[in-house]
């Protein structure tokens, strides 16, 4: 019993939040409402799933942020010289798969400390997109493909934005990936003790690549959706996402030393987070009050679901 | 290679306050275009939004030794010491968009936020018939021209019937401006008009209300290509016009002037207008 | 009866809803050494560490000189004159030898600066009084587990504490370096200290025990002088039955030649040449330091080799990671598990899956858990491992369970060629038992094996032949049936036979 | 002879950059141009000592930023409502330490994995700064202590910046506490194996809060400078700073996972991330180029510097 109290305190977090909106805001307990929240979230459970590889195995990917703004801009750019939207959507995942790589290169191959490889990558790319997009925004153009385009932003399936499908497959994909494939055992092995993982016969080296070739992917696929959305590529997009990507995954309980965690607790992590902006603008919190409030929940979450054993 | 500068050429420093925003990248180029055809040479660096790496920029120009430095400051207060720190090598300074409010300045270049606010405000006025609701998408919390254009825009309507319903900041981020305009349409039933800090904020929030399928009107600033775009389609009501590459050119113009050795108006307008439909 | 120092009365100790120990009394006498003997996971160190602030106890009182006492963490009981040596390694690495010896106690001048001079000329005196010539400067990431050892016990000396506590302190030791330690434990019994002596290897109980407390499923089974017990009535106590003989070799039939190294050197080992034939154990002898680990590891291909080849019936084998040694039928079973061998953070199941997940899984890289399930389970039954189940996090094990996990997951791999390193280090007689028939029973079915280990009495009790390393060097390879334990002596220090 | 050479691959990271400026630049290697550098290298070179003893003990300081621009904020207020300057140094420093403090305490006490714990603080004290600065910036004012404490920012002593001064100062109290003291040793320890720590008899939670504590003192150190220089606090001062600071950090040698590194290292990578910053303005380098030129440097200095240990 206090077994499950402590394994879902993430979600008893996220449920106070709830019931506290219901009481505050009338427009929040609302179907409307709960799509908006639901499609909100969605960028940032993507890129939080890849970061939750990357700090299941110790590591953590700074530059999603960074790979989001250069494939969105690329994406964009594609879609309006009026080049097919699957073979754009093929050519941004891939560079996205790509960027992830180099990344995991860095960090087996080069024995980089992860958090300072991804900080490189991180402005580098940054730089990169602004020499790309001359610090200007890239629009998709009105062609076909571009209307097609947004409807990955902005579609809807069934009653259901398309974005909240996407997130949805690929928790999925990360659940099965974790829980059921042998790829996923080497990542918490990783994540735990990395030479007991090596002497097991194990290449670490591949299992990183994996991992951070994933986040990139995963990052790439956020900006094909924030693009799609916004109909246009912002030079600045995605700064500071790493950020709430993290917090999604800490507020899920993963922990950042690697080998404890779980998809289910991003999930909810990053419910949290969005759930939190969108309360934040419902309630009409004047923007001076909304960092003090947001850092006031975070604290508040994580020490709830603080582990037994002592972090430094 | 060295950077030494060649005898003849003139070398003018400008420094910007960040270049990921289209409005200094305009300016920019509007100096950048102006210097080319003045046969001057311009180097450009980016403060990044922070004012202590815009006081590095300005050292470092100096220990370039550039003849003038145009500065678009990334805040008026701050830029003090910068500004001070070319007063006493000697190098004359222009302030760009953004005023100083101390050390010496040859000239200040500039369209007024505080106006701009105000056309915005009156415009809005004037279309919804002097009453009505209004969203206020405010730019990054503490940047001048979020204060500056949320002073102007406020002023104006204080004397109409028109309320705010909603201010919340978007950080002069498109993607901001979708989200946040997301959830103000869950929790105002009604809204008729929308004025966002900047048009990166307006082209979001006008997404956000075309999924809604609501009746809004969205006014922005700066009046970027897309913005523009927008207005001619129909979609956005109007945006303030600063015309940024004006002010860039009028910089590079007033500098080879000083440099020349003429005279300069301490005060250079820059015209501001409202672009509709 | 000698005055009682330490008075532990009706200890009981739940971890999560189990209990692990259960009304447990215990005494420690002035002047006098107390050894505490029982099974792996008997509750031993978990009693130790109630002792000595780190857990804190369910129920139970302790008095210490008939007060009642409770220390809530490591420097209060030392404070109050009790030093711990804690049966895993808990050293800082990054730190220098003598840092670590004074770490928390460093002398420093008048205004907080440490006296580097006399932290490092104190702690000299406490390792050559163990007979460790090394650089007190030299950092312990740089010495072998078994000097890291004596680090360790001089750290706890260097304590001055009236009452010592010894979890395993010999588990890394040679007989040698044990004999060092038997002579500064005797000394510091005739200066009136107070003992705790934890070790699986009953002579040396014998050797240098006063009394005898012996637990067993987190029970205390009794107190006894040493003087009135003998071995096996002691492995009675322990287990609850009598085991038959020590080392209970099986003759299999010794087949081909499967195995040879030639010439083999790096860093730590020069021109290495041996063969190992199908169905044969080869134990492998040596001083600690004298890089048997490293010749193995190097074998396992964690360490690069600068010359020399591998040959695998009779074909030459490249083994550049131990991903390629297990592909060439070779597994290796750590004499560090903690570090390398296991992974604590995952469970029985999982770890003993893990060489050999593969094996598990479906073709597009599924884990069939219920195949999982199975076959750790088997594992559990035929090493008797004593666990809550499969699921179970290894972390949570006693340190000889968790040494059958690291054999399990080296078995699961169904190597032909299986190195030990140390196999029996921290575990108990029944288990080692066990371990030794699990031993047979590999090498009837055909594996070859390689068993490092310092207790001589093993290596000649279950090895067909005995290889005996000195300075990374082979120094000589002898018939078991030619060898005693004075031979292998010889050749370990480097003289010939 | 190796080891020397691995030892100091910073300093010949920093060679390289010093002598390829010396050909590419005629205004490089002057006296004005020395100073300009160390005077900019100090605020990131103050942080960046806090930040070191965080990471040496396996930790992270986010919230050094935010400090900053809180600290700035209170002491501009102050000197402007006519505040002695001494006394207004003194409550800032105090400010810093105490909000270093409750870093530590959350930390330690708390239990909460530092990131975390930083990233809410981070958020929260930014939140907290727009509050109190409601939005916008501070002046010192005109007074005479106004004048008196601009010096701190950009006064001279026989020469040399008072800003330089402080930087020297601090180096060397850093330096002292972690080779001279016991507390630097327990950082060490801290750092390498917190069990072992814990076992010794150590107070482990004493050294976390000790090291937080630092950090945030430092940091507000920064931000007492940064004000001093720029005669007013900035509500967004300091913000990316952490990152720039765990850079030098990391470019002079110290491992992320704590127990290895050095303030020499950490002076050595301050002043590596200061002259690359001054080399990209005084060669011109386009403003967009200058990141990736950053993130190329930073990722070619790690590379340089790898150990041998595999990071994750
Ligand atoms: N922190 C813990 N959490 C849960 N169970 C634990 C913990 N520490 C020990 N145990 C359990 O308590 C029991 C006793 O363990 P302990 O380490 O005291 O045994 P031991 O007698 O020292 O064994 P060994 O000879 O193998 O060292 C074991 O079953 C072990 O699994
Ligand atoms: N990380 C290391 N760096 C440098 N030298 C090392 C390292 N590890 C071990 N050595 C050296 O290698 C040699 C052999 O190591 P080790 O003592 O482990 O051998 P061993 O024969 O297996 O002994 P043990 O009985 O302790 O396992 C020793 O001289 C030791 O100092
Ligand atoms: O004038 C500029 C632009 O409007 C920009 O969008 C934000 O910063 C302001 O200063
Ligand atoms: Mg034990
Ligand atoms: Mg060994």
């Amino acid at each position: 019993m206090k077994d499950v109290v402590q394994k879902n305190k993430p979600l008893i977090v996220l449920l106070i939040l709830c019931i506290a909106m219901a009481f505050l805001s009338d427009s929040f307990f609302t179907w409307r409402n709960f799509l908006t929240v639901l499609r909100q979230t969605s960028i940032n459970a993507v890129i939080a799933t890849g970061m939750t590889f990357a700090i299941l195995i110790g590591g953590i990917d700074l530059s999603v942020g960074s790979v989001l703004a250069i494939c969105g801009a690329i994406a964009a750019n594609l879609i309006a010289s009026g080049v097919d939207m699957i073979l754009t959507i093929l050519i941004t995942l891939f560079l996205g798969l790509a960027i992830g790589i180099v990344n995991g290169l860095l960090i087996s191959k080069g024995r980089l400390q992860p958090f300072i490889a991804t900080l490189g990558t991180m402005t580098l790319l940054r730089g990169c997109t602004l020499v790309y997009t001359q610090g200007k925004p890239i629009g998709t153009g009105g062609g076909a493909d571009s209307l097609l385009f947004g409807k990955i932003g902005s579609g809807y399936i069934f009653a259901l934005p398309v974005p909240v499908y996407i997130m949805i497959i690929v928790f999925i994909a990360a659940y099965y990936i974790l829980k059921h494939l042998r790829m996923g055992r080497y990542i918490y092995a990783l994540g735990s003790n990395e030479e007991a993982t090596v002497y097991s016969g194990i290449k670490t080296d591949k299992v990183k690549i994996f991992v951070y070739g994933a986040s990139g992917l995963l990052a790439s696929l956020a900006g094909i959706i924030v693009t799609a959305r916004l109909g246009s590529a912002q030079p600045n997009a995605g700064s500071g996402y790493e950020l709430d990507a993290i917090a999604a995954v800490v507020l899920g309980g993963t922990s950042m030393s690697g080998g404890i965690g779980s998809i289910g607790g991003t999930a909810i992590g990053a419910l949290i987070i969005g759930i939190l902006n969108n309360a934040l603008n419902l309630l009409q919190v004047p923007s001076y009050y909304q960092n003090v409030a947001k850092g006031a929940v975070i604290l508040f979450a994580v020490l709830l679901d603080r582990k037994q054993k002592a972090a430094r | 290679a060295s950077d030494d500068k060649e005898d003849t050429k003139a070398t003018i420093g400008l420094i910007v306050s960040t270049l990921n925003n289209p409005f200094f990248v305009d300016l920019r180029d509007g100096a950048q275009a102006k210097a080319d055809e003045l046969g001057a040479e311009l180097i450009v660096l980016d403060s990044q939004d922070d004012s202590a790496t815009e006081l590095s920029n300005m050292e470092d120009l100096i220990t370039k030794g550039v003849d003038l430095i145009l500065i678009n400051p990334t805040d008026s207060e701050a830029v003090g010491s910068a500004v001070t720190a070319a007063n006493d090598a000697g190098i004359p300074v222009i302030t760009l968009d953004r005023s100083a409010n101390t050390g010496d300045v040859v000239c200040h270049i500039a369209s007024d936020n505080v106006a701009g606010g105000k056309l915005a405000g009156e415009f809005i006025i004037d279309k919804l018939g002097g009453k009505g609701k209004v969203v206020e998408l405010e730019g990054v919390p503490g940047a001048s021209a979020a204060i500056d254009r949320g002073k102007g825009f406020n002023e104006a309507i204080a004397k109409s019937d028109i309320e705010v319903v909603a201010k919340q900041t978007a950080n002069f981020n498109r993607a901001e401006g979708l989200s946040v305009m997301e959830n103000i349409l869950q929790a105002q039933p009604e809204i008729n008009a929308v004025f966002a800090h900047n048009d990166e904020m307006a082209l979001g929030a006008l997404e956000a209300i075309k999924a809604s399928k609501r009746d809004i009107m969205v006014v922005g600033f700066d009046a970027t290509d897309d913005a523009v775009k927008a207005v001619k389609a129909g979609e956005m009501a109007a945006t303030v016009q600063q015309l940024p590459k004006e002010i860039g050119a009028a910089g590079v113009d007033a500098a080879m002037k000083v440099i020349a050795g003429e005279k300069v108006d301490k005060s250079i307008p820059v015209d501001l207008s409202l672009v509709t439909e | 009866m000698q005055k009682k120092i330490v008075t532990m009365k009706g200890i009981t100790k739940e971890f999560s809803g189990v209990t692990v120990l259960n009304q447990v009394d215990f005494n420690i006498y002035e002047g006098r050494i107390m050894a505490l003997l029982g099974e792996n996971g008997a509750g031993k160190s978990t009693l130790m560490k109630i002792l000595t602030g780190v857990y804190e106890k369910t129920a139970g009182e302790i008095y210490l000189n008939d007060q009642p006492a409770e220390f809530k963490n490591t420097k209060e009981s030392q404070e109050n004159g009790i030093a711990i040596i804690h049966q895993e390694l808990n050293l800082i690495g990054d730190l220098s030898i003598g840092e670590n010896i004074f770490l928390g106690r460093e002398p420093v001048n008048k205004l907080g600066k440490i006296d580097w001079k006399r932290l490092y000329k104190e702690s000299e005196k406490w390792i050559s009084m163990l007979g460790l010539s090394e650089n007190p400067k030299e950092l312990v990431n740089n010495i072998s587990v078994g000097k890291q050892q004596l680090v360790e016990i001089a750290k706890a000396l260097s304590l001055d504490a009236k009452i010592i506590i010894m979890d395993e302190p010999t588990g890394a030791l040679t007989i040698s370096e044990t004999e060092k330690l038997f002579s500064v434990i005797r000394k510091l019994k005739e200066q009136n200290h107070s003992m705790v002596y934890i070790s699986h290897r009953l002579e040396e109980i014998f050797k240098i025990c006063d009394d005898i407390t012996v637990l067993r499923d987190g029970e205390r089974i009794g107190e006894v002088p040493v003087s009135e017990v003998t071995e096996d009535k002691l492995i009675e106590m322990m287990v609850g039955r009598r085991l038959e003989e020590q080392y209970p070799k099986a003759d299999s039939e010794i087949g081909e030649v499967i195995f040879e190294v030639k010439n083999l050197t790096n860093s730590f080992v020069q021109e290495a040449s041996f063969t190992l034939r199908k169905g044969e154990t080869l134990g492998i002898a040596g001083l600690m330091g004298s890089s048997r680990t490293e010749l193995a590891r190097t074998i396992y291909g964690i360490y690069k080799m600068d010359r020399g080849e591998i040959f695998i019936h009779g074909k030459k084998v490249h083994i550049n990671s131990p991903r390629d040694a297990i592909k060439a039928g070779i597994t290796y079973v750590s004499e560090d598990r903690k570090t390398n061998g296991i992974v604590l953070g995952m469970n029985v199941g999982e770890n003993i899956t893990l060489t050999s997940l593969k094996s598990i899984c479906g073709r597009f890289g599924h884990v069939y858990k219920s195949k999982e399930e199975e076959v750790s389970q088997e594992y559990i039954k035929n090493l008797s491992i004593k666990t809550s189940g499969t699921k179970q996090l290894v972390k949570y094990l006693s340190g000889g369970n968790q040494q059958k996990v690291s054999i399990a997951k080296n078995l699961f791999a169904e190597p032909s060629i299986l190195i030990l390193d140390e196999p029996t280090r921290g575990v108990d007689v029944g288990a080692k038992k066990e371990i030794y028939n699990l031993i047979n029973k590999f090498k009837k079915a055909g594996v070859s094996i390689i068993m490092i280990s310092s207790e001589i009495p093993e290596i000649l009790g279950m090895s067909d032949r005995v290889l005996v390393m000195h300075e990374g060097c082979i120094s000589g390879i002898l018939d078991t049936e030619q060898a005693d334990q004075e031979g292998i002596m010889s050749l370990a220090v480097g003289k010939g036979v």
